[in-house]
Protein backbone atom coordinates (compact mmCIF):
# COMPACT_ATOMS: atom_id res chain seq x y z
CA UNK A 1 0.00 0.00 0.00
CA UNK A 2 1.20 2.78 -0.89
CA UNK A 3 0.74 6.55 1.30
CA UNK A 4 1.98 10.14 0.77
CA UNK A 5 3.08 11.93 4.12
CA UNK A 6 2.82 15.39 4.84
CA UNK A 7 5.98 16.23 6.67
CA UNK A 8 6.31 19.73 8.31
CA UNK A 9 8.50 22.02 10.10
CA UNK A 10 11.96 20.68 11.21
CA UNK A 11 10.55 17.22 9.62
CA UNK A 12 10.08 18.43 6.59
CA UNK A 13 13.53 19.57 6.52
CA UNK A 14 15.10 16.81 7.90
CA UNK A 15 13.32 15.13 4.90
CA UNK A 16 14.50 17.50 2.61
CA UNK A 17 10.97 17.38 0.79
CA UNK A 18 7.57 18.27 2.25
CA UNK A 19 5.91 14.88 1.19
CA UNK A 20 7.07 11.57 1.05
CA UNK A 21 5.61 8.56 -0.68
CA UNK A 22 6.21 5.50 1.36
CA UNK A 23 5.25 1.73 1.35
CA UNK A 24 3.77 -0.10 4.01
CA UNK A 25 1.87 -3.39 4.39
CA UNK A 26 -2.03 -3.27 3.92
CA UNK A 27 -3.95 -2.86 6.27
CA UNK A 28 -1.51 -0.31 7.98
CA UNK A 29 -1.57 2.01 10.86
CA UNK A 30 -0.49 5.38 11.30
CA UNK A 31 2.58 3.71 13.88
CA UNK A 32 3.54 2.01 10.67
CA UNK A 33 3.60 4.98 8.59
CA UNK A 34 5.69 6.37 10.92
CA UNK A 35 8.07 3.57 11.27
CA UNK A 36 8.48 3.39 7.44
CA UNK A 37 9.12 7.07 7.12
CA UNK A 38 11.77 6.74 9.95
CA UNK A 39 13.63 4.09 7.62
CA UNK A 40 13.53 6.37 4.81
CA UNK A 41 14.90 9.44 7.07
CA UNK A 42 17.64 8.69 9.23
CA UNK A 43 17.64 12.21 11.14
CA UNK A 44 14.14 11.72 12.36
CA UNK A 45 15.01 8.01 13.84
CA UNK A 46 15.60 9.37 17.17
CA UNK A 47 12.33 11.25 17.42
CA UNK A 48 10.56 10.81 20.82
CA UNK A 49 7.54 12.69 19.98
CA UNK A 50 5.87 12.90 16.86
CA UNK A 51 2.44 14.20 16.16
CA UNK A 52 0.55 12.07 14.03
CA UNK A 53 -2.82 13.36 11.72
CA UNK A 54 -5.13 11.54 9.56
CA UNK A 55 -7.24 14.01 7.40
CA UNK A 56 -6.21 16.65 9.02
CA UNK A 57 -7.20 15.68 12.54
CA UNK A 58 -5.37 14.30 15.58
CA UNK A 59 -5.06 10.51 15.69
CA UNK A 60 -3.31 7.89 17.73
CA UNK A 61 -0.83 5.63 16.30
CA UNK A 62 -3.22 2.68 16.32
CA UNK A 63 -5.25 5.05 13.35
CA UNK A 64 -5.46 2.30 10.77
CA UNK A 65 -4.61 4.26 7.51
CA UNK A 66 -7.42 3.92 4.61
CA UNK A 67 -6.56 4.58 0.96
CA UNK A 68 -6.81 8.13 0.21
CA UNK A 69 -6.56 9.56 3.51
CA UNK A 70 -4.31 12.64 4.03
CA UNK A 71 -1.44 11.55 6.41
CA UNK A 72 0.52 13.97 8.28
CA UNK A 73 3.73 13.96 10.77
CA UNK A 74 5.00 16.52 12.36
CA UNK A 75 6.92 17.84 15.67
CA UNK A 76 5.23 19.12 18.57
CA UNK A 77 3.56 22.70 17.84
CA UNK A 78 4.78 26.19 18.88
CA UNK A 79 2.67 28.64 17.00
CA UNK A 80 1.19 31.61 18.56
CA UNK B 1 -21.76 29.43 13.41
CA UNK B 2 -20.41 32.93 13.22
CA UNK B 3 -16.80 33.20 13.68
CA UNK B 4 -13.31 33.89 11.71
CA UNK B 5 -10.25 31.16 11.63
CA UNK B 6 -7.93 32.11 9.07
CA UNK B 7 -4.23 30.77 8.22
CA UNK B 8 -2.79 34.03 6.41
CA UNK B 9 0.47 35.07 4.68
CA UNK B 10 -0.98 38.90 5.10
CA UNK B 11 -0.20 41.25 7.90
CA UNK B 12 -2.86 40.81 10.34
CA UNK B 13 -5.36 44.07 11.36
CA UNK B 14 -7.12 44.23 13.97
CA UNK B 15 -10.39 45.74 12.96
CA UNK B 16 -10.70 42.83 10.36
CA UNK B 17 -10.78 40.41 13.74
CA UNK B 18 -12.70 42.70 15.45
CA UNK B 19 -15.85 43.44 12.52
CA UNK B 20 -15.91 39.29 12.69
CA UNK B 21 -16.78 39.39 16.22
CA UNK B 22 -18.75 43.18 16.94
CA UNK B 23 -22.62 43.27 17.54
CA UNK B 24 -25.20 45.35 18.96
CA UNK B 25 -26.31 42.43 21.46
CA UNK B 26 -22.62 42.60 22.94
CA UNK B 27 -21.12 44.63 25.76
CA UNK B 28 -17.51 43.58 25.65
CA UNK B 29 -14.85 42.30 23.78
CA UNK B 30 -11.63 41.08 24.48
CA UNK B 31 -8.27 40.56 22.06
CA UNK B 32 -4.72 38.64 22.51
CA UNK B 33 -2.26 39.83 20.20
CA UNK B 34 1.50 38.14 20.12
CA UNK B 35 3.79 40.04 18.46
CA UNK B 36 7.59 39.09 17.63
CA UNK B 37 10.12 40.12 20.29
CA UNK B 38 13.42 40.92 19.94
CA UNK B 39 14.64 38.49 22.17
CA UNK B 40 14.13 35.22 23.93
CA UNK B 41 15.47 33.40 26.91
CA UNK B 42 18.45 35.95 26.73
CA UNK B 43 18.94 35.79 23.50
CA UNK B 44 18.43 38.16 20.00
CA UNK B 45 16.12 37.61 17.78
CA UNK B 46 16.45 39.19 14.29
CA UNK B 47 13.10 37.67 12.88
CA UNK B 48 10.56 34.78 13.05
CA UNK B 49 9.57 32.66 10.69
CA UNK B 50 6.22 30.69 11.12
CA UNK B 51 4.92 27.40 9.10
CA UNK B 52 2.13 25.25 9.62
CA UNK B 53 -0.25 22.87 8.56
CA UNK B 54 -2.77 25.23 7.00
CA UNK B 55 -5.91 23.35 6.28
CA UNK B 56 -5.60 21.36 9.48
CA UNK B 57 -4.56 24.70 11.55
CA UNK B 58 -7.85 26.39 10.51
CA UNK B 59 -10.18 23.27 10.84
CA UNK B 60 -8.07 23.35 14.58
CA UNK B 61 -8.65 27.13 15.14
CA UNK B 62 -12.44 26.12 14.38
CA UNK B 63 -12.85 23.81 16.63
CA UNK B 64 -11.32 26.13 19.37
CA UNK B 65 -14.24 28.54 18.16
CA UNK B 66 -16.83 25.33 19.19
CA UNK B 67 -14.97 24.99 22.53
CA UNK B 68 -15.15 28.34 23.15
CA UNK B 69 -19.27 28.22 22.44
CA UNK B 70 -19.45 25.15 24.55
CA UNK B 71 -17.67 26.15 27.66
CA UNK B 72 -18.13 30.25 27.34
CA UNK B 73 -21.70 30.55 25.77
CA UNK B 74 -19.96 32.86 22.34
CA UNK B 75 -19.85 31.57 18.76
CA UNK B 76 -18.42 35.56 18.25
CA UNK B 77 -14.96 34.70 18.02
CA UNK B 78 -12.25 34.95 16.14
CA UNK B 79 -8.55 33.68 15.66
CA UNK B 80 -6.10 34.34 12.83
CA UNK B 81 -2.31 33.58 12.65
CA UNK B 82 0.08 34.30 10.13
CA UNK B 83 2.70 32.60 8.61
CA UNK B 84 5.93 33.38 6.79
CA UNK B 85 8.67 35.81 7.86
CA UNK B 86 7.68 38.08 10.44
CA UNK B 87 9.77 41.14 11.76
CA UNK B 88 10.22 42.31 15.09
CA UNK B 89 6.93 43.97 16.42
CA UNK B 90 4.81 42.74 13.97
CA UNK B 91 1.49 40.50 15.06
CA UNK B 92 2.05 36.79 14.33
CA UNK B 93 -1.37 36.23 15.87
CA UNK B 94 -4.59 38.13 16.97
CA UNK B 95 -7.46 36.20 18.56
CA UNK B 96 -10.86 38.15 19.44
CA UNK B 97 -13.97 37.34 21.52
CA UNK B 98 -17.06 39.03 21.85
CA UNK B 99 -19.81 38.25 24.49
CA UNK B 100 -22.30 40.09 26.36
CA UNK B 101 -20.76 40.24 29.33
CA UNK B 102 -16.83 40.89 30.18
CA UNK B 103 -16.60 37.91 32.34
CA UNK B 104 -17.19 35.70 29.43
CA UNK B 105 -15.01 37.58 26.76
CA UNK B 106 -12.00 37.99 28.39
CA UNK B 107 -11.99 34.18 29.88
CA UNK B 108 -12.84 33.04 26.41
CA UNK B 109 -9.96 35.63 24.57
CA UNK B 110 -7.03 34.04 27.34
CA UNK B 111 -8.42 29.99 27.08
CA UNK B 112 -8.82 30.60 23.09
CA UNK B 113 -4.60 31.56 22.93
CA UNK B 114 -3.62 28.89 25.40
CA UNK B 115 -5.57 25.93 23.15
CA UNK B 116 -4.05 27.69 19.69
CA UNK B 117 -0.47 27.12 21.05
CA UNK B 118 -0.93 23.60 22.64
CA UNK B 119 -3.08 22.16 19.58
CA UNK B 120 -2.85 24.28 16.74
CA UNK B 121 -0.51 22.87 13.73
CA UNK B 122 2.26 25.76 13.48
CA UNK B 123 5.66 26.09 14.13
CA UNK B 124 7.97 28.92 14.88
CA UNK B 125 11.35 29.47 13.88
CA UNK B 126 14.02 31.94 15.79
CA UNK B 127 16.46 33.14 13.26
CA UNK B 128 19.32 34.90 15.25
CA UNK B 129 22.59 36.73 14.11
CA UNK B 130 24.57 33.33 13.79
CA UNK B 131 22.01 30.85 12.97
CA UNK B 132 18.26 29.64 13.79
CA UNK B 133 16.13 27.18 15.44
CA UNK B 134 13.03 25.83 15.48
CA UNK B 135 10.84 26.02 18.50
CA UNK B 136 8.73 23.29 19.98
CA UNK B 137 6.17 23.11 22.55
CA UNK B 138 5.90 20.88 25.93
CA UNK B 139 2.27 20.58 25.70
CA UNK B 140 0.71 16.89 25.59
CA UNK B 141 -0.22 15.17 21.81
CA UNK B 142 -3.48 16.32 21.16
CA UNK B 143 -4.27 12.89 19.79
CA UNK B 144 -7.62 11.70 21.44
CA UNK C 1 6.22 56.13 33.53
CA UNK C 2 4.46 55.01 30.10
CA UNK C 3 0.96 54.81 29.31
CA UNK C 4 -1.89 56.75 28.03
CA UNK C 5 -4.94 57.20 30.77
CA UNK C 6 -7.32 59.86 28.81
CA UNK C 7 -11.38 60.68 29.47
CA UNK C 8 -12.39 62.04 25.99
CA UNK C 9 -15.74 62.86 23.60
CA UNK C 10 -14.25 61.73 20.76
CA UNK C 11 -14.52 58.24 19.08
CA UNK C 12 -11.67 55.66 21.22
CA UNK C 13 -9.72 54.22 18.34
CA UNK C 14 -8.04 50.96 19.35
CA UNK C 15 -4.82 51.57 17.02
CA UNK C 16 -4.10 55.20 19.77
CA UNK C 17 -4.29 52.32 22.78
CA UNK C 18 -2.06 49.95 20.63
CA UNK C 19 0.57 52.30 19.68
CA UNK C 20 0.89 53.53 23.62
CA UNK C 21 1.53 50.01 24.72
CA UNK C 22 3.70 48.15 21.83
CA UNK C 23 7.34 47.48 21.85
CA UNK C 24 9.65 45.60 20.12
CA UNK C 25 10.59 43.53 23.84
CA UNK C 26 6.88 42.63 24.52
CA UNK C 27 5.48 39.53 22.80
CA UNK C 28 1.86 40.22 24.05
CA UNK C 29 -0.93 42.67 23.95
CA UNK C 30 -4.24 42.41 25.66
CA UNK C 31 -7.04 44.43 24.91
CA UNK C 32 -10.89 44.58 26.35
CA UNK C 33 -13.51 47.05 24.62
CA UNK C 34 -16.82 48.12 26.29
CA UNK C 35 -19.23 48.80 23.64
CA UNK C 36 -23.07 49.76 24.16
CA UNK C 37 -25.32 46.85 24.04
CA UNK C 38 -28.87 47.04 22.73
CA UNK C 39 -30.11 45.75 25.70
CA UNK C 40 -30.14 45.77 29.62
CA UNK C 41 -31.80 43.50 31.95
CA UNK C 42 -34.42 42.56 29.63
CA UNK C 43 -34.69 45.93 28.35
CA UNK C 44 -34.36 47.78 24.92
CA UNK C 45 -31.65 50.47 25.26
CA UNK C 46 -31.74 53.01 22.71
CA UNK C 47 -27.79 54.94 23.64
CA UNK C 48 -26.14 55.08 26.76
CA UNK C 49 -25.04 59.07 28.14
CA UNK C 50 -21.91 58.93 30.13
CA UNK C 51 -20.82 61.74 32.51
CA UNK C 52 -17.87 61.65 34.35
CA UNK C 53 -15.55 63.64 36.79
CA UNK C 54 -12.61 64.25 34.39
CA UNK C 55 -9.86 65.76 36.32
CA UNK C 56 -10.03 62.97 38.84
CA UNK C 57 -11.21 59.93 36.86
CA UNK C 58 -7.83 60.55 34.61
CA UNK C 59 -5.81 60.44 37.71
CA UNK C 60 -7.68 57.48 39.34
CA UNK C 61 -7.03 55.35 35.47
CA UNK C 62 -3.35 56.55 36.33
CA UNK C 63 -3.63 55.10 39.71
CA UNK C 64 -5.30 51.53 38.27
CA UNK C 65 -2.16 51.62 35.56
CA UNK C 66 0.47 52.62 38.94
CA UNK C 67 -1.89 49.20 40.21
CA UNK C 68 -1.09 47.17 37.44
CA UNK C 69 2.41 47.97 37.14
CA UNK C 70 3.28 46.60 41.08
CA UNK C 71 1.20 43.48 40.26
CA UNK C 72 1.70 42.37 37.00
CA UNK C 73 5.28 44.12 36.06
CA UNK C 74 4.31 45.49 33.49
CA UNK C 75 4.00 49.79 32.69
CA UNK C 76 2.69 49.45 29.10
CA UNK C 77 -1.23 49.88 30.03
CA UNK C 78 -3.75 52.93 27.86
CA UNK C 79 -7.18 53.11 29.83
CA UNK C 80 -9.41 55.69 27.57
CA UNK C 81 -13.20 56.20 28.63
CA UNK C 82 -15.08 58.10 26.12
CA UNK C 83 -17.89 60.38 27.96
CA UNK C 84 -21.04 62.48 26.28
CA UNK C 85 -23.67 60.45 24.24
CA UNK C 86 -23.18 57.10 22.39
CA UNK C 87 -24.91 55.42 20.00
CA UNK C 88 -25.44 51.34 20.07
CA UNK C 89 -22.19 49.46 19.27
CA UNK C 90 -19.65 51.93 20.05
CA UNK C 91 -16.72 51.87 22.16
CA UNK C 92 -17.16 53.31 25.73
CA UNK C 93 -14.30 52.32 27.45
CA UNK C 94 -10.63 50.64 26.09
CA UNK C 95 -8.06 49.00 27.89
CA UNK C 96 -4.68 47.65 26.37
CA UNK C 97 -2.05 46.55 28.14
CA UNK C 98 1.55 45.17 26.50
CA UNK C 99 3.34 42.80 28.32
CA UNK C 100 6.85 40.29 27.73
CA UNK C 101 4.17 37.71 28.09
CA UNK C 102 0.79 36.79 27.54
CA UNK C 103 -0.29 35.46 30.91
CA UNK C 104 0.62 39.05 32.54
CA UNK C 105 -0.98 41.04 29.94
CA UNK C 106 -4.31 39.19 29.98
CA UNK C 107 -4.31 39.41 33.43
CA UNK C 108 -3.60 42.94 33.68
CA UNK C 109 -6.46 43.46 31.34
CA UNK C 110 -9.06 41.80 33.42
CA UNK C 111 -7.55 43.72 36.77
CA UNK C 112 -7.81 47.35 34.85
CA UNK C 113 -11.43 46.47 33.67
CA UNK C 114 -13.04 45.40 36.87
CA UNK C 115 -10.84 48.40 39.11
CA UNK C 116 -12.60 51.18 36.26
CA UNK C 117 -15.75 49.82 37.25
CA UNK C 118 -15.04 50.06 40.75
CA UNK C 119 -13.36 53.30 40.88
CA UNK C 120 -13.39 55.07 38.03
CA UNK C 121 -15.84 58.58 38.74
CA UNK C 122 -17.86 57.98 35.43
CA UNK C 123 -21.50 57.22 35.32
CA UNK C 124 -23.67 56.19 32.66
CA UNK C 125 -27.14 56.78 32.21
CA UNK C 126 -29.58 54.67 30.07
CA UNK C 127 -32.56 55.94 27.53
CA UNK C 128 -34.87 53.91 26.71
CA UNK C 129 -38.15 54.96 24.49
CA UNK C 130 -39.93 55.79 27.69
CA UNK C 131 -37.37 57.48 29.81
CA UNK C 132 -33.80 56.89 31.33
CA UNK C 133 -32.06 56.03 34.62
CA UNK C 134 -28.67 56.46 35.49
CA UNK C 135 -26.67 52.92 36.50
CA UNK C 136 -25.35 53.28 39.80
CA UNK C 137 -22.39 50.23 40.61
CA UNK C 138 -22.42 48.32 44.33
CA UNK C 139 -19.09 48.05 44.82
CA UNK C 140 -17.06 49.11 47.72
CA UNK C 141 -16.68 53.06 48.72
CA UNK C 142 -12.98 53.51 47.29
CA UNK C 143 -12.78 55.86 50.23
CA UNK C 144 -9.05 54.57 52.11
CA UNK D 1 -15.78 78.87 55.67
CA UNK D 2 -17.32 78.78 52.32
CA UNK D 3 -16.88 75.60 50.83
CA UNK D 4 -17.61 75.16 46.73
CA UNK D 5 -19.12 71.85 46.40
CA UNK D 6 -18.77 69.69 43.16
CA UNK D 7 -21.31 67.75 42.36
CA UNK D 8 -21.58 65.25 38.88
CA UNK D 9 -24.36 62.30 37.53
CA UNK D 10 -27.55 61.92 39.27
CA UNK D 11 -26.85 64.27 42.31
CA UNK D 12 -26.29 67.40 39.52
CA UNK D 13 -29.69 66.69 38.10
CA UNK D 14 -30.82 66.72 41.72
CA UNK D 15 -28.89 69.67 42.35
CA UNK D 16 -29.98 71.83 39.20
CA UNK D 17 -26.30 72.99 39.13
CA UNK D 18 -22.64 71.77 38.93
CA UNK D 19 -20.99 73.41 41.78
CA UNK D 20 -22.95 74.19 45.44
CA UNK D 21 -21.62 76.66 47.68
CA UNK D 22 -22.24 76.08 50.85
CA UNK D 23 -21.04 77.49 54.62
CA UNK D 24 -19.83 75.58 57.02
CA UNK D 25 -18.76 76.11 60.26
CA UNK D 26 -14.56 76.10 60.37
CA UNK D 27 -12.96 73.59 60.72
CA UNK D 28 -15.17 71.33 58.26
CA UNK D 29 -15.05 67.69 57.82
CA UNK D 30 -16.31 66.44 54.63
CA UNK D 31 -19.10 64.72 56.70
CA UNK D 32 -19.93 68.44 57.25
CA UNK D 33 -19.95 69.54 54.16
CA UNK D 34 -21.89 66.57 52.92
CA UNK D 35 -24.61 67.79 55.45
CA UNK D 36 -24.62 71.06 54.31
CA UNK D 37 -25.21 69.76 50.50
CA UNK D 38 -28.76 67.75 52.19
CA UNK D 39 -29.66 70.80 53.85
CA UNK D 40 -29.72 72.32 50.53
CA UNK D 41 -30.80 69.80 48.39
CA UNK D 42 -33.84 67.94 49.63
CA UNK D 43 -34.02 65.55 46.76
CA UNK D 44 -30.17 64.42 48.81
CA UNK D 45 -31.40 63.77 51.82
CA UNK D 46 -32.33 60.02 51.61
CA UNK D 47 -28.77 59.39 49.89
CA UNK D 48 -27.14 56.11 51.68
CA UNK D 49 -23.87 56.17 49.43
CA UNK D 50 -22.49 59.20 48.76
CA UNK D 51 -19.22 59.35 47.51
CA UNK D 52 -16.83 61.72 48.83
CA UNK D 53 -13.51 63.51 47.20
CA UNK D 54 -11.35 65.55 48.26
CA UNK D 55 -8.69 67.24 45.77
CA UNK D 56 -9.59 64.64 43.09
CA UNK D 57 -9.23 61.89 45.73
CA UNK D 58 -11.51 59.47 47.45
CA UNK D 59 -11.74 60.84 50.81
CA UNK D 60 -13.03 59.45 54.72
CA UNK D 61 -15.85 61.72 56.10
CA UNK D 62 -13.56 62.62 58.72
CA UNK D 63 -11.06 64.32 56.34
CA UNK D 64 -10.53 68.32 57.34
CA UNK D 65 -11.62 70.35 54.45
CA UNK D 66 -8.98 73.52 53.75
CA UNK D 67 -9.17 76.67 52.45
CA UNK D 68 -9.16 76.15 48.63
CA UNK D 69 -9.35 71.99 48.73
CA UNK D 70 -11.06 70.91 45.33
CA UNK D 71 -14.67 69.39 47.11
CA UNK D 72 -16.92 66.83 45.38
CA UNK D 73 -19.66 64.44 46.31
CA UNK D 74 -21.29 62.24 43.94
CA UNK D 75 -23.53 58.29 43.81
CA UNK D 76 -21.29 55.30 43.42
CA UNK D 77 -19.87 55.13 40.04
CA UNK D 78 -21.00 53.09 36.71
CA UNK D 79 -18.55 53.52 34.56
CA UNK D 80 -17.16 50.61 31.67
Amino acid sequence: MRVSVLLFARYREAAGAPILEIEVADPATLRAVWDAVRQQVPALRGEARPLLACNRAYARPETVVQPGDEVAVFPPVSGG
Amino acid sequence: MPGLFRVVRESLRIEQAMEAVAGPDRGAIATFHGTVRDHHDGRRVLRLEYHAYPAMAEDVLSQIGREVQDRFGTGHVAILHRIGVLAIGETSVLVAVAATHRAAALAACAYAIERLKAIAPIWKKEHYADGSAWMEGSAADPAP
